[in-house]
C-alpha cells in the first residue's frame, strides 16, 4: 500500500534519516509518498494539512507534535495504533512521558521518533580562555562571566532575535527557577505563579541578556548564532541539542573544539521537545496495512539510532545501544532517565510540548516584546504575561 | 434599398435632450442630407439610426421593422464616421476589406472589391499602408471605403468629404451620386457643403438643436424657406435679411426699403402681407437677386433698380460681392467682377423680388405660406 | 470615448425592451458569467464564511460556537495586533508613495529612447522574479549591522556610518519599506511604461507647441492621461502592501519582538499556527474593513466620474 | 513621445542625457546590489560564506551550489534538488496564465466597451474582493476544490491561481481598454462583427502593451506563489517554490546558502525569461491615427 | 509677426520622399494659403515649420534665425491640427488656456481670454465639457480656440474650418480675418475651401507630391495659373479644359471648337498661340465664362456666342450649371437659373475668352505666358 507523509524533516541529515525509513518501507512492499514542507517549524507544513483535512484528503501520516496531537484526536482524524503498539511493546519500551503524549483518549494515535533536549548550553573553551572566564553554572555567575567575556572583545551570547530563540533562552532561565515553578507557571499556568517575584527575576535576568548579544542578532537564524560560537567569535549559545549538528558540520570534536552544558541553573533537569508522526484515517485496506507497518518501523532501534544520530537528538525508545552516540548525547540520555523519576523532566514550551500553541504564542508576544523594547519593565511584562495567557485560554 | 422611419426620436446625455423628438420618414432609394449648424445633433441621429446608441425614447423602424432596439449589425447598415474610427492595427486593405470578410464574403471577390473601392477613391496606393501613415484625406477616404465596399441596406454618411481638396470633392460627390443611382440604396447624409446637398439630396432636413425645423426637397428649402433659421442656414452667402416696412403702392401691398434712394419692392404674394400693413417685416432676398443692372431683367415684373452705398467689395473668383448695408442689416449683392465698384461709391443695382421671402420680425416664421 | 449608455437608459425604456434578445446581446454576460460565479462563491462567499468565523470560538479548525464580538475584543486588546495595524499605516504609506514615485520616474526616464532599454528595464523588473522566499535572506545580509552595508560602508572609509534598523523595534519598518519599494517598483515602472507607449503622439506634439517643456508635458498632460494605470497601480500596490505577508516571514519575521509585523502575518500567524482562527478571522475582517474604507470612496469617484466622458 | 527626446544638439541636452543615463544605471545598480550578493554567495563555498563578507569575489568560480541546487539537494525524502519540481510548476504556470489572462481580457473588454446594468458594480465588487487576505480563504477552498474533486491536483492549483488572478488582469484590461476609442467597436459592430470577432480581431491586436504587462504579473505572481502552491497541491504536483521553501528553510543541520542562492537563481529563471522575452513587446501604442479627434 | 523661409526643405518616411525640396518665403504679417490635393504633403510641412517633425534636409528660418533644429515651444507658434489633438484629460476651458498657462499668464487674464475666445467660437456654453462630449464641429472649435487664445509669432492652421457648417465657417473666416488685421500676425493655413483659400489669403501655395506648383496671390493663381494642375485645382467648378486646334483667322491666331456649330473662338493673346498652328492645344476657360447669352456682353471683343447639346443640368441655387461635351471633354457651363434647358436640347451659349487661358497638351504648361 501507500503512505503519503507530511513533515518538516528537509535538511540534509534529516532527509537521510527518512530515507532510511523509506528504504525501510519499500522492503516491506509499502509505497513512500514523500510530501515534506519545511518552514518555521512546521508551521507551513500544519496549514498544509488543515488544508488537506478539510479537503477530505489528509495524509497517511503527518509529523505532529505534543499537544497538537490532541487537538487533531478531538477533531477525530486520527486512527488507532493500538495493535502495533501491543505488538511492539510500546508501553515497555517508551518511557510513559513520551507514551502519554503519543495517545489520545487512552489509545496510540501517533509514534515518536526522538527526544530532544532544549536546555542546553553550548560553548566555545577557547574563547572562554582567552577572555579568563569559567563556564557559569547559574545565571548570576552567567552575567559576571559574561561581563569578563564582553570585555575581552568577544560576544558573550550567540543569539537570533527570533520569538523562538528567545522563548528558547527565557524558558531556560525560567527552568532554573525549579521543576515547580516551571510547571507551575507553563503548565497549570497558574495566575499566581505568573504574577509572583520570581516570575519577575526571570524577567529581570532574562532583559540582563540583552547587553549580552551583538547588536546584530535581530532576526538572525539559530544556526548563524551557532556558527558565531564555532568561529570563537561569541562564547555561547543556549540551545537545543541540534545545534550539534552545526558544530558536526564544520568539524569540530565535542570536548575538545566545544563543550555542552546544561543551561545554567538547570543541570538535573531537561526540558524535552519530542517529534512523532500521527497516523490519520484512511479509507483503503494497503493503506491502513502500511501505515501500521510504518508505525511499527518507527520504533524499530535502526531508525531510532540513524534518525537521532543525524539530529542530535536522542531516541525515544529505551535501552538502545549508545555506542555510537557521543557525550552530549550520552548526558542527555542519562539526565533523561535520572530526570524522569526525580520529576525534573518537563516539556518545552519554547517548542509546543507544554501549553496549547494559543498560550505559547501569547507568551512568546510578551517574551519577545521585552526583550527588544527599552522601555518595559520586568514588572509590566509580568502584568502581560498573566493576562495575555488568560486571554489566551479563553 | 430600405425605407425608413424615425418616430419622436429623443436622446439625452445626462441632463442634456440631445434629440428632442425627431420624426423623419424616408422612402426606399432616397437620398437625405442632413444639415445644421455645428452640434446640433446630426452625429447623434445618425448613431441612433445605426443602433450605436441607444435612443432614450422614440422608435426607428427600417422596412417596416421595429429595429429600436436591434443590435447594429442586424441593420445591414454601412457608415463612415465623421471620426473616421479606422481600425489601427489593420492596413488600409484590411480595414476595407474588414467588413466584406465578417459577412462570409470570399477572398477573391473581397480582393476584387478592395481594389474596385480603392481606385474609385484614389488610394490605390496606399493599400499596404497602416492608418497612422496616412494623410488626413486619406484616412477619411480609407472611412469612405470601409463603407462603400459593402452593399448594406443603407448608407450613413457623416461628413465624408469635409477634409477633401475641393477637386476630390467634387470626383467623390459624382461617384457617391452614381453609386446611388446604381444601387438605389437609401442614404443618410451629414454634410456642411452647400453645394453637396443641394447637388446629392432627393430630401434635405435642417435640423437646429435636436430638432427637424423643416424637411424638403432642395429646391423647397432653398426657395421657400418654413423660417427664418432654415433661409439664413442655407445658401452661401446666406440670404440677405432686410427689415421692410409694409407699404400699400398701386392697391397692393408692397415693401419699403431705405437704400441710399427710398424705394418701393413689389411682392409675388402681396395678400400675405396684408395683414402687417405699416408694420416691419424681414425681407428675405439671396445674393444673386440683388446684381449689378442686367439689361434682359430690364422692365420685368419683380425687377426694381436702386442706388445703394458699396461698404465692401469681395472678388470670389466667379463673382464679386458686393457689401452694403440697408437699415442697419448688411447685405450682400452678388455681381459680375466687371462691375466695378470701389468702398464709398454709391451704384445701382437691380433688385429681384420675384423669390423673396418675408419673416415676422419676433416669431422668425414665415409669413407668406 | 462616449461610453455605451445602456445603463443610463430610463426605466420606462428598459421595460419596452422586447423580452427575447439574442444571443448576442446576452454574450457580455456570458463572458462575465464564470468570473462572476467565482467571485460570488470564492470571494464574497469565503469572506461571509471568515465573517461568520470572526463570531465563533474556532481554534484549530472552523467551529459554529458563537461567542458574539469578543474575538473583535480580544483583538484590540491585543498590542501586537496594534503595532501591526500601525505598522501597515506606515509601510503602505511609504511604499506606495515611494513605488509609485520611482515606478512612474523610471518609466519617464525609460521612455526617452534609451539604449539598451530592455537590460535595464529587465534589471528593474527582475526584483519581482525572485522568490522573497531567498531574496529575505540576501536582505537581511544587507541590512544587518555587524556585516551588510554599514561595514561595508565602514571599510570604504565611512567609520561613522550606522545602519542599525533591522534591529531598532522603531525602524524596522523602514527595512520592510526598502525591501518591497525593491521588489514591486519594476512593475510599477513596467505598468506605466505600457501606459506611456499608448500616449497619442499628437497630443503631445500640441503641448509642444503650447509651450510646454518635457518636464510640464509629463506632468500636465501625459501623465492626467495615465489616469488608469494610476488606477491600476494604486490597487496593485495597496493590494501588495495588505498582503505582504512572505516579505515580512522571510526578512524579520516580525521582529524585533514584533515591531515589524504586520495584519497579513497577524492573521495567519493566529488563525494558522496558533490554532485561533476565530482571532484570525477577526482581524481578516478588520483588514477588509479598512481596506474598503479607504477603497470605496476611491472606487466610486473613479468609476463615477468616467460615466461623463 | 518620439519627439521629445530627439534634438541633442545644445550642450545643456547633452549634460542631462548624460545625467539620464547616469541616474538609470545608478538606479540600476541598488536594484542590483542584492541579486550581485546572491549570485557571488551561490558562487562561494560554505566556509567562505561563514569567514568571507558580504561583496567579496570567491576564492574561485565553483559551479558546486549550482549543480546541487538543480539535481542534487535534498528537499525532504527525495535528493533531486528542485529539478523536478519545474515541470509542476510549469503544468501550473502555463495554463493559469493563459486562462486569467485571456477571462481578463474578455472581462475588460466588456466592462469598458460593453457595459452592462451593473456592469461597473460588479468591476467595483471585484477589485474590492482582491482585498481578501489569502490566507482566509485557504480553508473554504480546500473544502470547494475537494468538493470538486479536483483538490491536490493540478487543475486545482490552475483553478484557484485563476480565480484569483482575474480580479488584477481584469484591472488591467478594463484600464487599458478605458482608453480605446468607442468608435472603433462600434465601426465594427456595423461591419458586422460579432461581440468574439471585434475582440480578437479589433481590440486584442493593439492590447500588446497590456497583454506583456499581464503575463509579466500572472506569471511573476503564478510562479511564485507559496501558499497555494503548498496548500493546494499533492504530494507529486508541487510547484518549485514548495521545492526552494524545503531547501532553504531546513531548520537543523548546516544551511548550505550557497545552494539556496543557486536555487533562488535557477528557481527565477523562467520568470526573467519571460521578462526578457515579453519586454520586446513593450512597443508604442498602436491606435494612433484611429479616430480623429 | 514673423517672416518665414523655408529653403529645399525635403521629408522622407522611410522610402517615401513626401517632401521633396519646398522653397517658400513669406514676409512679416502674411497671410499664406497652402492648397493642394489630399496627401500632397501641406500637414507635413506644417508639422516641419512647427518643428513637431524633424526635416531630412533644407533649412527653415523664422525672423532671419535658423530655426531648423529649434524646438517646437522655442518657436512661438501656435497650431491648430488637423486631427485636433484635444487633451483629452482637460476640459474645453482648460485646453484652451493650457498654452496661456504654460507662458505663465496670470490666472485672471487667462479666464479673459478663454471667454474671449469661447464666445467668438461659439462654445461658451461647453468650457466644462471633457473633448470626448463634444460633437465634430465643436471639437475642431476648440482646436482653434487653443491656437487663437495665444499670441504668437505665428499662426498654424490646418484645415480649422473643415467641420463647420457653412454659416459658422463663414462667421469664423470674418474672426480670422479680423484677428490677422488687428494682430498682423503671419498666418499659414491649409483649406479646401476655395472661397476661403480666395478671401483669406495675401498669398497662395499650390502643391502637389511634395512640390509647390505655383506660389502667388489668389488673383494670380486664379487667373494666370502656372500649369493645367493649379488651373485645373483652383476653382470650383474646374475650370474647362477644351482640346481647341489653333487655327488663323482674320491674319491672327485662333481657337476653333467642334461644338454643335464649329465654332472659332479669337484669344487675348495670339502670339502665344503662332508657334501652335494647326496643332491641339487645350483651352482653359472657367464656367463662368461659358454662361447663357447675356445682352450687354454682346459684341464684345472676346466674347462668341455658340450653341451647345445640352447634356446636364445641375440646379445649384444660385446658378445652375450645364454640362455639355466638346470633343470629349467634358464642360461645365454656369447659367442663370431662368435660362431653363433640357438635357438634349441645343441652346446657345456664350464664350467670353478675354481670360482664357491654353495650355501644351503633353507638359500641360500654359503656352501664353
Ligand atoms: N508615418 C508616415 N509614413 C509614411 N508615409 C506617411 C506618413 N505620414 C504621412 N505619410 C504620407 O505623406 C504624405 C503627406 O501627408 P500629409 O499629411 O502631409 O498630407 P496632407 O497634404 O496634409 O493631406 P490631407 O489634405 O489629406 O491632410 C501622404 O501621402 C501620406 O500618406
Ligand atoms: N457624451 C456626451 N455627453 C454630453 N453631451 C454630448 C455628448 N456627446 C455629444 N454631446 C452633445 O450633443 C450635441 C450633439 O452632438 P452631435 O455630435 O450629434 O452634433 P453634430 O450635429 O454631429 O455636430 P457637428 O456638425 O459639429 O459634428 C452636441 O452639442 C454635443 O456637445
Ligand atoms: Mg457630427
Ligand atoms: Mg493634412
Amino acid at each position: 500500500g501507500e503512505v503519503e507523509v507530511l513533515h518538516w524533516w528537509t535538511s540534509g541529515g534529516e532527509a537521510a534519516a527518512i530515507n532510511v525509513l523509506k528504504q525501510e518501507m519499500t522492503d516491506a512492499g509499502h509505497t513512500w509518498k514523500d510530501f515534506a514542507v519545511a518552514g518555521g517549524g512546521g508551521e507551513s507544513a500544519m496549514t498544509v494539512l488543515k488544508s488537506r483535512a478539510i479537503a477530505g484528503n489528509p495524509p497517511a501520516s503527518a509529523q505532529i507534535k505534543g499537544p497538537t496531537i490532541q487537538e487533531w484526536g478531538d477533531l477525530g482524524f486520527l486512527t488507532n495504533l493500538d495493535d502495533v503498539a501491543a505488538k511492539g511493546e510500546w508501553d515497555t519500551v517508551l518511557p510513559s512521558v513520551v507514551s502519554s503524549v503519543m495517545k489520545y483518549d487512552g489509545h496510540y494515535v501517533a509514534a515518536p521518533v526522538n527526544v530532544h533536549r532544549v536546555n542546553w548550553m553550548w560553548a566555545n573553551p577557547e574563547v572562554f580562555k582567552k577572555a579568563g572566564a569559567s563556564i557559569p553554572t547559574t545565571w548570576d555567575q552567567f552575567i559576571t562571566e559574561a561581563k569578563k567575556i564582553k570585555a575581552a572583545g568577544f560576544t558573550p551570547l550567540a543569539h537570533g532575535g527570533q520569538a523562538w530563540q528567545d522563548a528558547t533562552l527565557f524558558e531556560a532561565i525560567a527552568l532554573a527557577k525549579g521543576s515547580d515553578f516551571y510547571n507551575s507557571a507553563f503548565l497549570s499556568m497558574s495566575d499566581e505563579t505568573l504574577r509572583s517575584q520570581d516570575m519577575i527575576d526571570v524577567f529581570s535576568t532574562f532583559k540582563a541578556m540583552r547587553e549580552f548579544v551583538d547588536p546584530g542578532f535581530s532576526g538572525r537564524d539559530w544556526n548563524i548564532a551557532t556558527s558565531m560560537v564555532i568561529n570563537g567569535e561569541a562564547a555561547m549559545q543556549i540551545m537545543g541539542d541540534w545545534a550539534k549538528g552545526e558544530f558536526t558540520a564544520a568539524g569540530k570534536k565535542a570536548g575538545i573544539d566545544y563543550v555542552c552544558y546544561p543551561a545554567p541553573g538547570t543541570s538535573g533537569q531537561f526540558t524535552f521537545n519530542i517529534d512523532s508522526l500521527a497516523m490519520f484515517e484512511v479509507d483503503s485496506e494497503d493503506a491502513q496495512m502500511a501505515q501500521q507497518d510504518l508505525a511499527r518501523l518507527i520504533l524499530e532501534p535502526t531508525f531510532q539510532e540513524t534518525f537521532n544520530l543525524n539530529k542530535g537528538s536522542i531516541p525515544a525508545r529505551l535501552n538502545m545501544p549508545r555506542d555510537k552516540f557521543d557525550t552530549c548525547a550520552h548526558a542527555s540520555m542519562d539526565a533523561f532517565l535520572a530526570s524522569a523519576s526525580t520529576g525534573d523532566l518537563v516539556p518545552s514550551y519554547a517548542h509546543g510540548m507544554a501549553v496549547n500553541s494559543m498560550v505559547q504564542g501569547a507568551i512568546n508576544d510578551v517574551v519577545t516584546n521585552f526583550f527588544n523594547s527599552e522601555s518595559m519593565t520586568a514588572e509590566e511584562a509580568v502584568d502581560k504575561l498573566a493576562r495575555a495567557v488568560k486571554a489566551a485560554n479563553m | 434599398m430600405a425605407n425608413l422611419v424615425i418616430e419622436n426620436v429623443k436622446k439625452r446625455y445626462g441632463q442634456n435632450e440631445i434629440l428632442k423628438g425627431i420624426n423623419i420618414s424616408i422612402e426606399t432609394g432616397e437620398f437625405l442630407i442632413l444639415v445644421g449648424p455645428s452640434g446640433c445633433g446630426k452625429s447623434t441621429l445618425m448613431n441612433s439610426i445605426a443602433g450605436l446608441e441607444e435612443v432614450s425614447d422614440g422608435r426607428i423602424m427600417i422596412d417596416g421593422q421595429d429595429v429600436t432596439f436591434a443590435s447594429p449589425k442586424d441593420r445591414d447598415i454601412a457608415m463612415v464616421f465623421q471620426s473616421y474610427a479606422l481600425y489601427p492595427n489593420m492596413t488600409v486593405a484590411e480595414n476595407i476589406s474588414f467588413g466584406l470578410e465578417m459577412r462570409k464574403v470570399p477572398k477573391e471577390e473581397r480582393e476584387k472589391e478592395v481594389s474596385r473601392v480603392a481606385d474609385m477613391l484614389q488610394i490605390g496606393h496606399l493599400l499596404k499602408r497602416k492608418p497612422a501613415q496616412l494623410s488626413g484625406g486619406q484616412r477619411q477616404r480609407v472611412a469612405m471605403g470601409r463603407a462603400l465596399a459593402r452593399r448594406p441596406k443603407m448608407y450613413l454618411f457623416d461628413e465624408p468629404l469635409s477634409n477633401l481638396d475641393a477637386k476630390l470633392r467634387v470626383e467623390m460627390r459624382t461617384e457617391i451620386k452614381k453609386l446611388h443611382q446604381k444601387l438605389g440604396t437609401t442614404i443618410v447624409y451629414v454634410t456642411h457643403d452647400q453645394i453637396e446637398a443641394m447637388t446629392l439630396a432627393d430630401r434635405i432636413a435642417v435640423m437646429k438643436d435636436g430638432e427637424v425645423q423643416q424637411l424638403g426637397t432642395p429646391q423647397e428649402i432653398y426657395d421657400d424657406p418654413a423660417n427664418l433659421f432654415v433661409a439664413g442656414f442655407m445658401g452661401s452667402p446666406a440670404m440677405n435679411f432686410i427689415p421692410a416696412q409694409v407699404v400699400e403702392q398701386n392697391g397692393v401691398c408692397a415693401l419699403s426699403l431705405k437704400t441710399q434712394s427710398n424705394v418701393v419692392l413689389p411682392f409675388p404674394k402681396p395678400d400675405a402681407l396684408s395683414g402687417h400693413l405699416g408694420q416691419t417685416v424681414l425681407l428675405g432676398l439671396r445674393p444673386e437677386m440683388i446684381t449689378e443692372p442686367q439689361p434682359h431683367k430690364e422692365g420685368l415684373e419683380f425687377v426694381v433698380k436702386a442706388d445703394i452705398e458699396v461698404e465692401v467689395t469681395e472678388p470670389m473668383g466667379a463673382d464679386t460681392m458686393i457689401v452694403t448695408r440697408i437699415e442697419n442689416a448688411e447685405v450682400n449683392c452678388r455681381s459680375n467682377p466687371a462691375y466695378s465698384a470701389q468702398p464709398g461709391d454709391t451704384i445701382a443695382m437691380m433688385f429681384d423680388t420675384s423669390k423673396a421671402v418675408v419673416f415676422d420680425c419676433e416669431t422668425e416664421e414665415r409669413l407668406d405660406k | 470615448m462616449t461610453t455605451k449608455s445602456a445603463n443610463s437608459g430610463s426605466g420606462m425604456t428598459q421595460s419596452r425592451r422586447p423580452a427575447r434578445l439574442s444571443l448576442a446581446d446576452w454574450m457580455p454576460k456570458l463572458v462575465m458569467a464564470p468570473t462572476v460565479i467565482t467571485t460570488i462563491v470564492c470571494i464574497y462567499g469565503y469572506m461571509i464564511w471568515t465573517a461568520v468565523l470572526s463570531f465563533t470560538n474556532s481554534r484549530m479548525l472552523p467551529t459554529y460556537k458563537f461567542v458574539g464580538t469578543a474575538q473583535y475584543e480580544r483583538l484590540f486588546e491585543n498590542d501586537r495586533w496594534l503595532v501591526a495595524l500601525s505598522n501597515l499605516g506606515v509601510f503602505g504609506g511609504l511604499f506606495i508613495l515611494i513605488c509609485l514615485f520611482l515606478g512612474v520616474m523610471l518609466a519617464i526616464f525609460l521612455d526617452q529612447k534609451i539604449r539598451a532599454e530592455g537590460a535595464i528595464r529587465t534589471i528593474y523588473l527582475y526584483p519581482m522574479a525572485i522568490s522573497f522566499i531567498v531574496t529575505g535572506t540576501a536582505w537581511k545580509w544587507l541590512l544587518n549591522p555587524t556585516n551588510g552595508i554599514e561595514k561595508m560602508m565602514i571599510e570604504f572609509g565611512f567609520e561613522d556610518f550606522k545602519f542599525n534598523w533591522l534591529s531598532d523595534p522603531d525602524m524596522v519598518v523602514y527595512c520592510l519599506v526598502i525591501a518591497a519599494v525593491w521588489q514591486a517598483s519594476g512593475f510599477v515602472m513596467a505598468l506605466f511604461l505600457a501606459g506611456l507607449r499608448g500616449v497619442d503622439g499628437e497630443m503631445i506634439k500640441a503641448a509642444q507647441l503650447d509651450g510646454a517643456g518635457i518636464f510640464t508635458t509629463y506632468r500636465r498632460i501625459i501623465l492626467p492621461s495615465l489616469k488608469p494605470v494610476f488606477f491600476s497601480a494604486l490597487v496593485i500596490l495597496s493590494h501588495i502592501a495588505i498582503k505582504s505577508f512572505d516579505l515580512v516571514a522571510s526578512l524579520t519575521n516580525g521582529g524585533p519582538g514584533y515591531s515589524s509585523d504586520l495584519p497579513a502575518n497577524f492573521m495567519y500567524t493566529h488563525a494558522f499556527n496558533r490554532s485561533q482562527m476565530g482571532l484570525g478571522s477577526a482581524s481578516a475582517m478588520v483588514m477588509l474593513g479598512c481596506v474598503l474604507a479607504i477603497l470605496i470612496p476611491y472606487l466610486y469617484s473613479e468609476l463615477r466620474g468616467e460615466r461623463h466622458e | 513621445m518620439s519627439n521629445i527626446a530627439k534634438r541633442q544638439t545644445s550642450t545643456l541636452d547633452k549634460v542631462l542625457r548624460v545625467a539620464l543615463y547616469v541616474t538609470l544605471l545608478a538606479m540600476a545598480f541598488v536594484y542590483l546590489a542584492p541579486f550581485i550578493v546572491m549570485l557571488l554567495t551561490s558562487l562561494k563555498d560554505v566556509e567562505e560564506i561563514r569567514t568571507g563578507t558580504l561583496l567579496s569575489l570567491p576564492a574561485s568560480l565553483d559551479f558546486y551550489a549550482w549543480g546541487k541546487a538543480w539535481s542534487g539537494a535534498c528537499t525532504g525524502g527525495t535528493c533531486e534538488g528542485i529539478a523536478p519540481y519545474f515541470l509542476n510548476s510549469f503544468q501550473i504556470v502555463i495554463p493559469a496564465v493563459l486562462i486569467s489572462t485571456i477571462v481578463g481580457a474578455l472581462n475588460g473588454y466588456v466592462i469598458s466597451h460593453w457595459k452592462f446594468r451593473g456592469s461597473n458594480f460588479f468591476f467595483a465588487a471585484l477589485l474590492l474582493g482582491c482585498f481578501i487576505p489569502f490566507q482566509v480563504i485557504l480553508l473554504p477552498m480546500a473544502k470547494t476544490l475537494g468538493w470538486l474533486g479536483v483538490a491536490n491536483t493540478t487543475s486545482g492549483l490552475v483553478f484557484v491561481h485563476v480565480v484569483y488572478g482575474v480580479a488584477f488582469t481584469t484591472l488591467f484590461f478594463r484600464n487599458f481598454y478605458q482608453a480605446v476609442p468607442a468608435e472603433l467597436v462600434k465601426a465594427a459592430r456595423l461591419d458586422g462583427a460579432g461581440f468574439f470577432t471585434i475582440f480578437y480581431r479589433i481590440i486584442l491586436p493593439i492590447s500588446t502593451p497590456i497583454i506583456v504587462v499581464t503575463i509579466i504579473w500572472q506569471f511573476t505572481q503564478i510562479w511564485n506563489d507559496f501558499l497555494f502552491g503548498v496548500a493546494f497541491s499533492g504530494f507529486d504536483t508541487q510547484p518549485v517554490t514548495v521545492a526552494l521553501n524545503n531547501l532553504v528553510n531546513t531548520s537543523f543541520g548546516g544551511k548550505e546558502y550557497n545552494v539556496d542562492m543557486a536555487a533562488a537563481i535557477i528557481a527565477a529563471l523562467p520568470t526573467l525569461l519571460v521578462y526578457v522575452l515579453a519586454g520586446k513587446y513593450f512597443v508604442r501604442g498602436l491606435t494612433a491615427g484611429a479616430v480623429k479627434g
